[in-house]
């Protein structure tokens, strides 16, 4: 089990020097990936912050093979590393195995990668695809994803006088990756550096495809205080607006159930991008917000219960 | 403009744009960035390690250690200023600072 | 033993695609292209070739997956036409701009809109400026001889760049015509190994690709890829001639038919040329003088080679099977650019043809040959760009 | 005619005309010719009206263009008869092989010819007979070799289908094809 002692004695697959915000939390995953796992790993990424941030040349922040070539494609392109792995397997029966990571944002997971993304699971490959969830297209300026929470304000989802912020739900892209009768889809949260390091290793190193989905808050985005990332994070899972649960060939378990759930007030009135639901006009958001997340995590622990 | 940069040649860049020493970017000085500066009491810290997991720059140097016990262990050394950035997130997610009595990592204002 | 056989040019391809034996395919089925995938997806369910086939669910994942695993350090390939090429667009410049030698039968088609599944080269000619290889077929045999060249071409050291083999949809595709199949053993040694440069596989040297570049980088990376494209142009010539002493059939950048003493010359690319050479043969045999250029290396440009084989010309009659919206035709600004320096420099006019698989019969080959006479006895050009073939005039 | 010998095939959707022609050209590339084959291409599905043509060359076949002077004249289906473009390009000796019940001087007079030769062959029965179901190309390609001799022998026309049909069909079908092959060419009435 990685524990951070364990952890702490192995090399990281991202080095310092990135060129993330300031208190962005995506090398708290990024940095873990071969701390988990004995495997040689080779990542590739969606283009969005991470891709970004850590590859800008002639520098690059990755200690282990890196690819990036494209916003919608990450699922594709390591499609194609993964079956040359296959045929350097195949070839040479002695080649160390080879396990591949593809990372997105929600951008380019939710939206405008979900094709490249489902095809990839369907077709089987030995991938574990990893979304980082930051509920908008930050990497461009916080416009509105398709996981962007209701109520919440972006570029393209201002609060005005009479619209306040994105007007729809978020889609649950976890239970999407669930249809796909993959063996292991997960939600993680960055700010349990345990359960996320447990989730990485299980995906990286069952032979198969596997999700897993991250919350991982933004500093710009969620306007929130540099430091803010981590607590936010766990508010989000206290609230029950981000459960961390597993779903292991098909059975669910809810890793994480809070002794007393939260209001998601509590979550939602400390980031900047929610300020103006604290006017009363718009109060009967939170209530539908709240609604939709209890009628969710209910769901969640039925699914559990049947197992 | 090549000299003046320290910049390279086309000729002398790698084929399609690959950058051949991944991780590399170890060599790039984020601790320009600062404006606060965490600063680490080793008398304070419980070497939790959760600032070392946490710290988005990787900024929190180990070395090797022992328990009270006298198990082998990894310890933080220090805090790497040609990285940090003063994020602040070592500071608020140290168990001991949040204890609240005294503190492990202080924040202060980098003089101007 | 080389076989002779009435194959279609999709078989052909998919022989020869068997042959080279890429590591791994990705593809996605789109008409007239289809047949290829059809037929390897048989080889590889044979264990007629032992390669990695991604069934994927689009031609833009077809190409990513191919960047990917040619980043990893395969031989890769694929096919594709018109719609399936432009779904591909992002994934051909990231690909050229990856230097990754990566080999994609373009069966040429029109594109959309209206939908159209025959031939033009709309779709080859809009990704002119990808930075792909371009190698034109004018039948069966040539489709598969450039496609058993290609992997030298595009996977020599000076070169690292992806290239397409371009044959005609349906025209070539899916006729069956005589043709000769070289046998397996000596294609594969003239291929020769595949040799990847900082595989993603090498987990020992970490290599990051597909990094941002900016200012002051981008431009330095884009020159190196021109230099490239200018060296594909030797490198061509030197693995055509060596494909020529091996097989006995010689390419060059282009084919001169008849071109020598000929006053009226057309330019065309691909299937037409046969067409041409049969009223070409026949109005020598009247004593005229005309003769064919036919393009068979689109990208990297021939342009001083071209204009040195139409210095004897009068004037020269450029088809193009594609349009470019409120320009000439692509094929028509590359022979003006040529000629612009020649003295003298011969008469010139444009015509596109064939547009979405309108037929070019041997009589509108006759007109067209007629025209050109006219204009060369009369010193003037009627209309330096029109149609030919479209109701309504 | 030039140096081409052209064939133009008329059938329907689903009849297998466009792979008679491509059989066609097949068995008689291996006689040592140079062949082109290729359908006439559109969004017609089963039932709708095909062409499919044949070149047959001593050298190299340049042209690609759809056979509008045919030699011979293949009509896999007679419900054709009376449609469009039976008989367009036909010359004075283009010879029509058609697949019918019908005795070849009325079938001459359906389709209004004159001086032209008419082959006609119960392709279908002869299908029916061997595989209990209508697919006459075998029995058509084996008129064509009785009406153009010079073209392709019965005995090329057998020693080449065999091996082309070895490629595609089970071993029973093969001998199945090569007696409607056979069937064909001896049922063969003409006028």
């Amino acid at each position: 089990m990685p524990k951070l002692q364990e952890m702490a004695k192995k090399k990281t697959a991202f080095s310092s020097g990135h060129r993330l915000c300031a208190g962005c939390p995506v090398p708290i995953f990024t940095k873990m990936l071969t701390r988990v796992t004995d495997y040689d790993i080779v990542v590739g990424s969606a283009t969005g912050c991470l891709e970004v941030a850590s590859s800008i040349f002639p520098y690059s922040a990755w200690n282990v093979p890196w690819i990036h070539t494209a916003f919608e494609n990450a699922a594709a392109t390591m499609s194609g590393v993964e079956a040359m792995a296959r045929v350097r397997s195949k070839r040479n029966g002695n080649a160390k195995k080879i396990k591949c990571v593809a990372i997105g944002g929600d951008g380019g997971t939710y939206d405008i990668g979900i094709q490249a993304l489902s095809a990839a699971m369907e077709r089987g490959h030995d991938l574990l695809y990893i979304c980082y969830d930051n509920g908008a297209y930050m990497n461009t300026g916080i416009q509105r994803s398709g996981a962007t929470p209701l109520g919440a304000a972006t570029t393209t989802t201002p609060a005005g006088q009479v619209i306040a912020g994105k007007q729809q739900q978020r889609k649950d892209l976890s239970k999407i990756m669930v249809a796909h009768h993959i063996d292991y889809v997960a939600q993680a949260s960055i700010h349990d550096p345990i359960d996320l390091s447990e989730k990485i290793k299980k995906g990286i190193e069952l032979d198969g495809p596997a999700f897993l989905n991250i919350l991982s808050p933004c500093v710009p985005g969620w306007r929130i205080n540099p430091d803010m990332a981590v607590e936010s994070a766990s508010l989000a899972v206290e609230t029950c607006f981000w459960p961390l649960y597993e779903v292991d060939s098909g059975d669910y378990t809810v890793n994480y159930k809070p002794g007393k759930k939260r209001p998601v007030s509590d979550w939602l009135l400390t980031q900047g991008r929610f300020r103006h639901l604290k006017d009363p006009q718009w109060a009967h958001l939170i209530d539908e917000f709240q609604s939709l997340i209890d009628e969710q995590w209910d769901w969640l622990v039925a699914q559990e219960k049947k197992a | 403009m090549s000299e003046k940069y320290g910049l390279k040649n086309w000729q002398e860049l790698a084929l399609g744009g690959v950058i051949t020493d991944g991780g590399n970017a170890a060599d790039y000085e984020t601790g320009t960035w600062r404006t606060w500066r965490p600063l680490w009491r080793q008398e304070s810290c419980i070497n939790c390690l959760r600032c070392w997991v946490f710290c988005p720059e990787g900024a929190f140097v180990l070395k090797d250690g022992k328990t009270p016990a006298g198990k082998d262990r990894k310890e933080i050394k220090q805090i790497d200023y040609y990285y940090c950035r003063g994020c602040g997130l070592c500071v608020r997610e140290c168990p001991v600072n949040k204890k609240g009595k005294k503190k492990a990592i202080e924040f202060v204002r980098e003089e101007t | 033993m080389p076989e002779t056989r009435a194959i279609t040019g999709n078989g052909a391809i998919a022989e020869a695609m068997r042959q080279i034996a890429p590591d791994v395919v990705a593809a996605f089925p789109i008409t007239p292209s289809t047949q290829i995938i059809e037929d390897f997806a048989g080889f590889v369910a044979d264990g007629k070739v032992d390669t990695e086939l991604i069934t994927v669910e689009s031609e833009h994942s077809a190409m990513s997956a191919c960047i990917g695993a040619s980043a990893a350090g395969g031989r890769v390939m694929t096919a594709t036409s018109a719609n399936g090429l432009a779904l591909m667009w992002e994934m051909l410049y990231v690909a050229a701009g990856m230097r990754q030698p990566i080999l994609v039968a373009v069966v040429n088609r029109a594109l959309s809109a209206p939908i159209n599944i025959h031939c033009d080269h709309g779709d080859s000619m809009g990704a002119r400026d990808a930075g792909w290889i371009q190698i034109y077929a004018e039948n069966n045999q040539q489709a598969y001889d450039n496609m058993i060249m290609a992997p030298a071409i595009a996977g020599h050291a000076d070169v690292r760049l992806p290239l397409m083999v371009c044959l005609d949809g349906f025209i070539i595709s899916h006729s069956i015509e005589t043709m000769q199949l070289e046998e397996d053993r000596q294609v594969q040694a003239f291929i020769g190994e595949h040799k990847a440069f900082h595989s993603l596989l090498d987990t020992a040297n970490p290599s990051s690709w597909g990094a941002l570049d900016l200012h002051d980088y981008y431009i330095e990376h884009k020159k190196a890829q021109q230099v490239a494209m200018a060296n594909a142009k030797p490198v061509i010539e030197e693995v055509s001639e060596r494909f020529g002493k091996e097989f006995g059939r010689r390419y060059e950048l282009f084919e001169s038919y008849r071109l020598d003493d000929a006053e009226r010359v057309v330019v065309a690319i691909n299937s037409v040329a046969g067409e041409l050479k049969e009223v070409i043969d026949e109005l020598r045999d009247e004593g005229e003088k005309v003769g064919l250029l036919k393009i068979r290396v689109f990208r990297p440009f021939p342009y001083a080679e071209i204009a040195a084989a139409l210095k004897n010309s009068k004037i020269v009659t450029v088809l193009d099977r594609s349009t470019s919206m409120g320009a000439y035709g692509p094929l028509f600004v590359e022979i003006c650019s040529s000629l612009y320096d020649a003295n003298p420099r011969p008469m010139l006019y444009s015509r596109t043809f064939g547009l979405g698989g309108r037929e070019l019969l041997l009589d509108d080959i006759r007109d067209l040959f007629e025209e050109s006479k006219r204009y060369l006895n009369e010193g003037k050009i009627e209309k330096t760009s029109d149609f030919l073939n479209v109701r309504g005039g | 005619m030039s140096k081409y010998f052209e064939v133009r095939w008329h059938g329907r959707g689903g009849q297998g005309t466009v792979t008679g022609a491509k059989s066609l050209a097949e068995a008689v590339q291996g006689t040592g010719k140079c062949v082109s084959a290729f359908p006439d291409y559109g969004p017609e599905r089963r039932g709708a009206p095909v062409r499919a043509f044949d070149r047959f060359s001593d050298s190299r076949i340049r042209i690609h263009t759809p056979v509008l002077s045919p030699d011979v004249v293949m009509i896999v289906d007679t419900t054709l008869i009376g449609g469009k473009g039976l008989v367009e390009g036909a010359g004075e000796s283009t010879i029509f092989v058609v697949n019918t019940e019908r005795n070849a001087a009325e079938t001459k007079e359906l389709l209004s010819l004159t001086t032209q030769p008419v082959y006609t062959v119960p392709a279908n029965s002869i299908s029916y007979r061997l595989f209990k179901r209508e697919i006459p190309n075998s029995a058509m390609m084996g008129a064509f070799a009785r009406a153009c001799p010079e073209v392709i022998s019965l005995e090329a026309l057998v020693a080449e289908a065999e091996k082309i049909f070895a490629h595609i069909l089970a071993a029973d079908l093969v001998g199945k094809n090569i007696e409607a092959i056979k069937c064909g060419y001896d049922e063969v009435q003409t006028a």
